[in-house]
């Protein structure tokens, strides 16, 4: 079986990636659309100063490379994506509001937000599956309704009210926590931490809620399911049926809910970045949408497209590492 | 028979719902010997199952409540620290289920459900347990035990499947196993297959089995006394070829009369009028009462005990003992021949 | 456990069981959910509230455009808290935060119930015709609804009030005008797929299910199989899903309102009047807490309503 | 044998289901043969019962038969016509004359129609003419139901009601034939008894025919005329029911002694046959039974060699006269040396192994 | 103004750092001269990097909107009707390190060629059309400009295609300042030499040393500028006062560092702790209300009078704006106290009352107090407006409410950054007054600009609008804004259209309602543009900006915010720059012993 199965792994996984070569053109052609057929700015005129001669524009346009059709335009676009551009690969041009190069400018940002989504990822989940687990272990307690309240109370929280009640109350109040903006670990791990911790509460707590919620329910169903009977049946210790029967089996769904949340974090922190004034990927992409600076809109766009596509096909392939009913066979 | 290893004496298990209390077992009692196989039968909700996972403390405390006792080998089972219990529970009395895919872990192989059964009841090598986990499996019959170890529960076939179950609940060597519907699931001649191993077991290394299962025709090839269910009650008890050559209660009598024949003709079948009473809403006096052809005013009033009227065979019935074989064939009254909605 | 539920769906006492259609038997049981019953009422009040709005406008004696720049704001321009006229203080622009509230309420309400409504309606529509039709148009729609979850909301939704916004007919040929069209329309956008599949799904499996096949045994169309057999059964998943959908629809509003992208300013939403909040939070709280606390009670509400309505339909949910 | 006129029959009937692989491309590895070269024949007014293990195929025929799914080959005759192709307005016609009651009394039911609904849907589908209400009414009555519960829905009533409201839509169009597949399997046995008793009671009065559907040979036999076995897809016997008893087809013997019988009847000693039925997707060559089959081993005389022919040829079902017939080399004289061999093949690992993977 | 009591203060020592902080930079070409066209960058440049051959004293108020020479010797007196221009280049003026040499004539001459060069996008290289020969140049067909010629290293010649009476303030503008080939060449798409600017004045960006400019390929960017979270600047040690003034430059601090924040109230937090000195955001009005009320804090805030006017331009192509009785009734009812306080009440902005901000003229005693629809309070008059709204066709009920259905859901194009946002209900109610009611598309600054700017929008109402000077001649405000030449399909400033001629609109795919004659200034513009600078060249443009507002009326203007600093109080000495509209950098001192 093994060496079939990874045969076949392998195929799953060349497919997936080639639907998501699709959606990423879909994606960044959409992208493109949007920017050219539907809104009212012209980049160059822009780019070209207060008052341009329409030689000038012309010329910006051509150095732009919006003097040709939108569809060569795309082409061109995902011909230097392929080969790269004189800023390097992938290439992904310049701002057209700054003049500077996406790339380098892509990374920073991208680890801002990285940061922010991984550290309210383990927050949510340090919180959500101990509150789940005890809740599934303790249904109808006090325990269990007050938390289900809580998290709804919590999921129904605008996540940008949420920010800016906390920062109100920690930061402009209290004085307990820095305010918005910003500090690479490097420079100082403490105020790094400081920075970043309403945001990642800001960001956790309703998936916190969320997660608390699926796991209560899926370790719900798991305790009611016949193999934690028999289980018991065997004899086992109760904390080796929760731990290595229940949780195992409740946790294993987790994984691609997950991913794919992280996945969606990456291009969706637009709300909490702006609230926060973290220089990520989210308040990046607002900037380049209403500056109608569309290297920083595909750019960003190209990495959350691609974090879904790649982030749900690992979670896809875990999922079958762990659980042997869905390897393909 | 004096080697009785279960004894269940008037269990009562009642389950809260938002409706009032499901008396799913009222006032049960049964025994079980080392050695033989004791077949319960009843329909779907009479309490069978109930009744073992009250016996192996499975039913959940939140909401059920469980009353009378469970003996196994003397030692009431209901009152033994939760600890102790899971030392019964494994070593002592094993059990299986009637969905062999849906009782075995997904996720976990084959082999490890079974030697993590050994390692948690004595102190014993993650290699050994295994060993011993594939020689289980070699005994329940299947080939190349050792492969199938390592596989997953959906990569076995449904017979297969249900011999692994029954090789965990063998593999600490338990004094009785309780197999709840155990072939239910399983294609006939797969079932004949399991039946016979199950009873070449009992005979092989002295299990005492108690066998559950709906159809009477599948406790009758196998057990050696059998028990009728009804609405949480045995109705009747005795050895097998008694209680189906020459059954005492009327219900076991339309349990009996409604089965098609394998070699019978077209005859029409007398079914049993009515449906059973729901649970929480129990009628007074005999269950059977309102379904029963031969019913008397007493029937209304009491609840009738099992009683023990020849050797080894007990009825719970108000009907006089002579001339029962004679009403069988003449009933008295018969309800309307329909069955009411629950 | 294995707990025969069958028994315990059937052993309800005579009077919920007999004689009663199945919606009144939800409505049984929603009521018992004593969380979600409290809700409804709230937002129910709150739905007269919206509605007599100018009423309270006028007994308040401030109209929700009204400015009252020379009592409610200092020579800064900076807003004053609540009094006993205002009782929520004032916005920015010397507005009655109070009565902006009452209005806001409207948006957020006609935003839930219509683009859930219409995106439920297309979920319905195109995943009951996936589903049940399957091949190249379940095909086509299905990965349409992959590409749209995969496309950035928030990039598409800027774009589209950038293009809508720049003629006074908006864009479409004029069927799509900003403000609270385009938010619904972009929320329609969004949130279709995710009704879309949870539909194809439960049609798919219905599909398959034995009455489906019966109701072709007796030779019903296949048209009338999709509508009479299948599309009741989906009834309890669409609801469910759908009142889930009211607050994230609000949510989302509140979304864009609050990154400028939403109803215009001269429309009091409370995404709109937290956007300027944002702005003012450190010094003039009641503009955040107000609107916010509204908003978070409904979408609450909604989330608790939801939550009954799901208990009430699936029993075995809860647990 | 073919009878002179029957109102039904098969002529090799087939049924593959493709087996696909992959998610975004889908493309057939192989294919499920459910049903292969099916030959049957039920008369007017009487009853063919087709009894088989799980995944034997017998759904798919009767599904086949009621015109539900496309057969792959072969045809389906109604009184000598071939229905296989037929649709549209013709198959409408059809299904008055076919109808089809299901295993699962709930799930064949639709939980958001009354019993009213679902019992009426064949007359509203056809617009049969007449007062509705009364009909049903009285389709109600006909199976035993008081037409005051018309109004409520599945849930409100119990398994056995169930499967009447089931017969009960089966019978508004007075059709010919009545595919039954399960009637009773999902039923207690007290509640088994009083839908067997309708079945009669209404094929007696109304002279329909039954095609029956079940895994189990007591209620094969009670309601059949006729019976046939089948076996991964294909008719291994057939037999009047009278006669099934005492079978030819090795694998019928097994099913006969291994099918608890009566309680308290006699028992005869078990053809325990090693192994799971095979995968229909692979199904063995030759005679499908082969691997399985205690019969060949009694000829070869070694538990572990199975005779050539059985390996390499599918027998055809031969008819052996009064109405039976057997698809087997080497048809069965007496089943007890089957036991025996059935014995020693368990005990050879090899062949076990063999047929169960 | 309100500039003149809180712009200059103190004299300060040398040494210390000023140091500002800023949310973002915002630069448009990236710090590159040549394409460079912010006000921050501006103000930085003029003061700090960049000399230019005629330059400001970067001080507050009118004097400091007066040209004085910088690089060049002298100002110039221009030969052939404003045609021919001639410099001579001080001495001992050098470039910074890594380049150290002597700036001469062709550094000038080559900045220019980098202005004309396509494909750096200078964005303000409409400024340059005029020299001769620049368009040969853009185009290839010539490899020198010709109309600049250097007949020497200090000598430096212009050679206009036009008379071009105001060219001496276009050749204060940063890109015109000297730029040496060897470095620059390296750099050929736009903005890339913004991170390798080699400065000619007194700072430079920290790190120039050690850039290596031997060949292109060897050229890293300094390392005291990163576009997105610093920029430090050093002294530059071939700065030679001598060549420069006090009055333009006293350059006290050792150094400047312009820190990137991102969040804007920890750096006015910061600022009050003495933390950082100034910024190059303008505090919002609470935080300001918040200093100015406490007694011992309200010297910290300064400002400077912007040479901008904020204001709501009407089209004049579009009902009902096509009616100059309406925009009348717009002015005058407009509650521009309103407005103001919207902004942050009086110390943010003074009143408006017509077109160029009063300090872009030398003398503007014969426009001060200016107000051609002065209402009581400006907070728009009722009775006024309604009495203008009578006589407009679109009152056909004479009730002095605009009646017709024009005047509905008047479609408006409005910006929704914060103090904008403020303005909406104002204007919304003022205009609901004369019956006007507005569909609003409130959208973030550049939707809103892009949207206006596209003539084939016909948006009819735009608010929150604003111009400010690039120099301060009032040909920059009206040339892009009233001429028709300047009109274009995309990016037109002249968003009233004035002086649309039906040939003109049907081109752009604009209609004139029936019966409407757009006026046109063209020839006013044009005749106020010939004059040679001075005061009869002011008189014109004053007289021009009263027809503008009296019989044209385009705009409703109503603000020339004040620039407002909040400063630390480490700063010992501060001034506004009136030429760049910033902080007069040149001019700052900080308590030097307080930081290290
Ligand atoms: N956890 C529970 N909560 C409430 N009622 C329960 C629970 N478990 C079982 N019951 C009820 O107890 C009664 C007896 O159930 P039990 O499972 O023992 O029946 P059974 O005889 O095993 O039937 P079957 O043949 O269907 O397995 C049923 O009415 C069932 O609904
Ligand atoms: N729609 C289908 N698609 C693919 N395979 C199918 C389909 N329907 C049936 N099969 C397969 O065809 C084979 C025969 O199925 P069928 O349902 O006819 O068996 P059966 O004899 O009725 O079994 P059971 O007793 O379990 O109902 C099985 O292997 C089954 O898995
Ligand atoms: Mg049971
Ligand atoms: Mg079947």
């Amino acid at each position: 079986m093994g060496g079939e199965c990874i045969c076949v792994m392998g195929r799953y996984i060349l497919r997936r990636l080639l639907w998501t070569l699709v959606v990423i053109l879909i994606v960044t052609l959409v992208t493109f659309v949007i920017f050219y057929v539907l809104p009212s700015g012209d980049p160059a005129v822009r780019f070209a100063g207060k008052e341009p001669t329409q030689q000038v524009v012309a010329q910006v346009r051509r150095d732009l490379g919006l003097n040709h059709n939108v569809a060569v335009q795309y082409l061109l676009y995902l011909k230097r994506l392929v080969v790269g551009d004189k800023y390097g690969w992938p290439g992904l041009g310049f701002s057209y509001t700054t003049g500077g190069a996406i790339a380098p400018q892509l990374w920073q940002r991208a680890q801002i937000t990285l940061q922010l989504v991984l550290g309210a990822a383990v927050i949510w989940m340090l919180i959500g599956i101990p509150v789940g687990v005890y809740a599934a272990l303790k249904p109808r307690s006090a325990f269990d309704r007050s938390s289900l309240l809580v998290g709804l109370v919590f999921i129904s929280t605008p996540v940008f009210w949420l920010g800016m009640l906390l920062l109100w109350l920690f930061w402009a109040t209290l004085g307990w926590l820095p305010g918005t903006g910003y500090v690479t670990f490097t420079t100082d791990p403490v105020a790094w931490a400081g920075h970043m911790l309403m945001p990642w509460l800001t960001l956790s707590l309703a998936f916190a809620a969320i997660y608390a919620r699926i796991i209560r329910g899926k370790m719900l169903d798991t305790l009611g399911e016949d193999y934690i009977r028999t289980a018991r049946a065997k004899g086992l210790p109760e904390r080796r049926v929760v731990t290595h029967h229940a949780l195992r089996a409740s946790l294993v769904p987790i994984v691609t809910l997950l991913a794919v949340d992280i996945a969606t974090l990456i291009g969706g922190t637009v709300v909490v970045e702006d609230v926060f004034n973290l220089q990520g990927l989210g308040s990046w992409v607002l900037y380049g949408a209403q500056n109608q600076d569309l290297p920083i809109t595909l750019a960003v766009t190209l990495v959350a497209t691609i974090a879904v596509s790649l982030l749900s096909l690992m979670a896809d392939v875990i999922y079958a590492y762990l659980d042997p009913r869905v390897r393909p066979r | 028979m004096s080697d009785v290893l279960l004894e269940i004496e008037n269990l009562h298990v009642t389950f809260a719902s938002p409706h009032g209390p499901i008396r799913a077992v009222d006032g049960l009692s049964l025994r079980a010997e080392r050695g033989a196989t004791l077949g319960v039968v009843g329909e779907s909700g009479s309490g069978k199952s109930v009744t073992f996972l009250a016996a192996m403390r499975l039913l959940d405390p939140a909401t059920a409540t469980v009353s009378g006792r469970i003996r196994l080998d003397g030692v009431d089972l209901l009152t033994l620290p939760s600890r102790e219990m899971q030392t019964v529970r494994g070593p002592r009395i094993g059990m299986i289920f009637q969905d062999p895919l849906a009782a075995l872990h997904p996720l976990l192989r084959v082999g490890d459900q079974i030697s993590e059964t050994l390692r948690a009841h004595g102190d014993i090598s993650r290699r050994d347990a295994s060993d011993r986990a594939v020689a289980a499996l070699r005994r329940v019959g299947i080939p190349s035990p050792d492969e199938r170890a390592r596989q997953y529960p959906h990569e076995l076939s449904g017979g297969m499947r249900q011999r692994v179950m029954i090789a965990m609940a063998l593999v600490l060597e338990p004094e009785l196993l309780i197999a709840d519907e155990p072939t239910t699931a399983l294609d006939t001649t797969v079932e004949a297959q399991i039946l016979a191993l199950i009873d070449d077991l009992r005979t092989r290394i002295g299990l005492g089995v108690v066998l559950i299962s709906h159809s009477l025709a599948t406790v009758s090839q196998v057990a050696d006394t059998v028990a009728v269910m009804y609405a949480g009650r045995a109705i009747e008890r005795g050895p097998c070829s008694d209680v189906f050559g020459q059954p005492q209660h009327p219900y076991t009598w339309g349990l009996l009369d409604s089965l098609p024949a394998v070699d019978g003709g077209h005859e029409s079948l007398t079914p049993i009028p009515g449906a059973p009473p729901s649970l929480a809403d129990l009628p007074p006096g005999c269950r059977f009462g309102p379904r029963c052809g031969y019913r008397m005013p007493a029937c209304g009033e009491r609840v009738p005990d099992l009683v023990e009227r020849h050797a080894g065979h007990a009825d719970a019935c108000i009907l006089p003992m002579d001339g029962r074989e004679g009403l069988r064939r003449a009933p008295i009254a018969h309800p309307a021949n329909s069955e009411p909605a629950p | 456990m294995s707990v025969d539920v069958s028994i315990l769906e059937s052993a309800q006492p005579p009077a919920l069981g007999t004689g009663r259609s199945p919606a009144a038997l939800m409505w049984l049981r929603f009521r018992v959910n004593r969380a979600a019953y409290v809700s409804l009422i709230f937002l129910v009040v709150l739905t007269v509230a919206a509605i007599a709005a100018p009423l309270i406008a006028h007994l308040a004696g401030h109209g929700p455009n009204d400015l009252y720049r020379t009592s409610m704001l200092d020579s800064f321009g900076n807003p004053k808290g609540p009094t006993l006229h205002f009782w929520f203080g004032a916005d920015a622009s010397g507005r009655d935060v109070f009565v902006r509230v009452i209005y806001g309420a409207r948006v957020s309400l006609i935003v839930g119930v219509v683009a859930t409504g219409i995106a439920a309606t297309i979920g319905v529509v195109f995943g009951l015709i996936a589903g049940f039709r399957g091949g190249g148009l379940d095909t086509l729609l299905s990965r349409t609804s992959d590409v749209v979850l995969a496309l950035p909301v928030l990039l598409f939704a800027i774009g589209l009030s950038s293009a809508c916004s720049n003629t006074a007919q908006g864009c479409v040929g004029g069927a799509v005008t900003p403000g609270l069209n385009l938010v619904i329309v972009i929320i329609v956008i969004f949130a279709w797929p995710a009704m879309f599949r949870i539909v194809r799904a439960a049609t798919l499996s219905l599909r398959e299910s034995t009455f489906v096949e019966a109701g072709r045994a007796v030779g019903m169309t296949g048209r009338s199989i999709m509508f009479r057999e299948v599309l009741p059964n989906l009834i309890s998943p669409v609801v469910v899903y759908a009142a889930l959908m009211i607050p994230e629809s609000i949510l989302f509003e509140a979304y864009l309102s609050f990154l400028g992208l939403g109803v215009p300013g001269t429309t009091p939403s409370w995404g709109g009047m937290l956007e300027q909040a944002s702005q003012y939070y450190t010094t003039a709280w009641w503009l955040m807490v107000f609107p916010g606390v509204f908003l978070l009670a409904t979408i609450l509400a909604f989330n608790l309503v939801a939550d009954g309505v799901r208990d009430a339909f699936d029993p075995k949910a809860t647990k | 044998m073919t009878d002179p006129a029957p109102l039904i029959a098969t002529e090799g009937l087939t049924k593959r289901f493709p087996v696909t692989r992959g998610i975004l491309f889908a493309h057939t590895v192989g294919a499920v043969h459910a049903v292969e070269d099916v030959h049957l024949a039920v008369r007017r007014g009487r009853t063919l019962g087709i009894v088989g293990e799980s995944g034997s195929g017998k759904s798919t025929t009767g599904r086949m038969i009621a015109r539900l799914i496309d057969p792959t080959a072969g045809t389906v005759l109604l009184e000598g016509t071939d229905i296989t192709r037929v649709g549209g307005a013709e198959l409408r016609v059809l299904r008055r004359r076919i109808q089809m009651v299901f295993q699962d009394p709930t799930g064949a039911l639709n939980p958001r129609h009354t019993a009213n609904q679902i019992v009426g849907a064949p007359l509203r589908v056809h617009h049969v003419a007449g007062n509705r209400a009364v009909r049903v009414a009285a389709l109600l009555e006909q199976v035993g139901l008081s037409p005051d519960l018309g109004d409520r829905y599945p849930h409100e009533f119990s398994g056995g009601q169930r499967q009447r409201i089931g017969i009960a839509r089966a019978l508004a169009l007075e059709p010919d034939l009545i595919v039954l597949d399960e009637p009773v399997s999902a039923l207690d046995v007290s509640v088994q008894a009083h839908i067997l008793n309708l079945l009669t009671d209404l094929q007696r009065a109304h002279g329909m025919t039954y095609i029956v559907i079940s895994h189990d040979l007591g209620v094969i036999r009670h309601l059949a005329d006729e019976v046939a076995v089948m076996y991964l897809g294909r008719i291994v016997e057939r037999a009047p029911a009278a006669s099934i008893a005492a079978p030819f087809h090795p694998y019928t013997a097994a099913l006969l002694t291994a099918a608890p019988g009566r309680p308290g009847a006699a028992h005869r000693r078990r053809i325990l046959l090693p192994g799971d039925p095979p995968s229909p997707i692979t199904p063995p060559s030759g005679c499908a039974f082969h691997p399985r089959c205690p019969k060949a081993r009694v000829i070869s005389g070694d538990p572990n060699v199975v005779p050539e022919r059985c390996r390499t040829d599918a027998p055809p079902l031969d008819n052996l006269g009064r109405g039976r017939s057997v698809a087997c080399w080497s048809p069965v004289a007496t089943t007890d040396d089957l036991v025996g061999a059935a014995e020693a093949m368990s005990a050879a690992p090899d062949i076990a192994r063999a047929t169960s993977d | 103004g309100g500039s003149s009591g809180s712009a200059a203060s103190g004299s300060g020592s040398r040494g210390g750092t000023y140091r500002v902080e800023a949310t973002d930079f915002g630069f448009s070409n990236n710090f590159d001269p040549t394409g460079e066209y912010t006000t921050n960058a501006w103000g930085i440049y003029r003061g700090l990097l960049i000399r230019t051959l005629v330059g400001y004293k970067m001080i507050a108020g009118v004097p400091g909107n007066q040209l004085v020479p910088d690089l060049a010797t002298a100002l110039p007196t221009p030969t052939g009707n404003n045609t021919v221009w001639t410099f001579t280049i001080k001495t001992g003026v050098r470039f910074a390190p890594p380049v150290n040499r002597v700036i001469t004539s062709q550094d000038v001459a080559y900045a220019f060629q980098r202005i004309a060069t396509p494909a750096l996008a200078a964005q303000y290289g409409f400024y340059y059309s005029t020299i001769a020969g620049i368009d040969a140049f853009a185009s290839g067909k010539s490899k020198t400009i010709s109309g600049i010629t250097t007949p020497n290293t200090r000598t430096i010649v212009f050679h206009l295609s036009q008379p071009t009476p105001d060219f001496l303030y276009r050749l204060s503008l940063p890109a015109a300042g000297p730029i040496p080939r060897e470095v620059a060449k390296c750099f050929t798409a736009p903005g890339g030499y913004g991170r390798d600017l080699v400065s000619s004045g007194p700072y430079m960006i920290q790190g120039s040393p050690t850039v290596n400019v031997s060949a292109c390929g060897a050229i890293t960017p300094m390392s005291g500028f990163d576009p997105s979270s610093k920029l430090v600047l050093v002294r530059n040690p071939n700065y030679n006062p001598a060549t420069d003034s006090t009055a333009m430059r006293t350059a006290l601090p050792n150094g400047f560092t312009f820190t990137i924040n991102t969040n804007q109230r920890d750096i006015f937090d910061r600022i009050q702790a003495g933390l950082t000195d100034d910024s190059l955001n303008a505090p919002p009005a609470s935080i300001v209300a918040q200093v100015a009320g406490n007694a011992s804090q309200r010297h910290l805030i300064h400002s400077g009078l912007s040479d901008s006017t904020k204001y709501i331009s009407m089209n004049l192509a579009q009902a009902p704006f096509d009616d100059i009785h309406v925009r009348k009734a717009v002015n005058l009812i407009m509650d521009k106290a309103g407005l103001q306080q919207a902004n942050g009440g009086p110390l943010f902005g003074e009143l408006a009352t017509h077109i160029v901000p009063n300090t872009m003229y030398n003398d503007a005693s014969s426009i001060t107090g200016y107000d051609p629809y002065a209402t009581p309070g400006s907070s728009g008059s009722v009775s006024a407006a309604q009495a203008e709204m009578h006589q407009s066709k679109y009152d056909p009920k004479h009730d002095g409410l605009c009646d017709a259905s024009a005047c509905k859901d008047v479609f408006t194009i409005a910006v929704n950054t914060s103090q904008d946002t403020n303005e909406i209900p104002v204007v919304q109610s003022a205009l609901g007054r004369i019956g006007i009611t507005l569909n609003i598309r409130a959208l973030p600054p550049s939707s809103a600009g892009a949207t206006v700017s596209t003539v084939a929008n016909n948006v009819p109402l735009a608010l929150s609008q604003g111009f400010s000077k690039d120099y301060a001649d009032p040909s920059t405000f009206f040339t892009p804004l009233f001429e028709s030449s300047s009109i274009a399909p995309t990016g037109n400033l002249n968003e009233s259209l004035v002086g649309l001629t039906p040939a003109l609109a049907h081109q752009l795919g604009v209609k004139i309602p029936a019966g409407v004659t757009i006026p046109s200034v063209d020839a006013k513009i044009a005749a106020c543009d010939a004059i040679p600078t001075g005061s009869d060249r002011q008189s014109c443009w004053i007289a021009l900006d009263k027809y503008v507002m009296e019989s044209v009326v385009p705009w409703a203007p109503y603000l020339t915010q004040h620039d407002i600093h909040l400063l630390g109080s480490d700063v010992t000495a501060w001034d506004y720059d009136q030429s760049s509209n910033t902080t007069a950098y040149s001019h700052v001192a900080v308590a030097a012993n307080k930081q290290g």
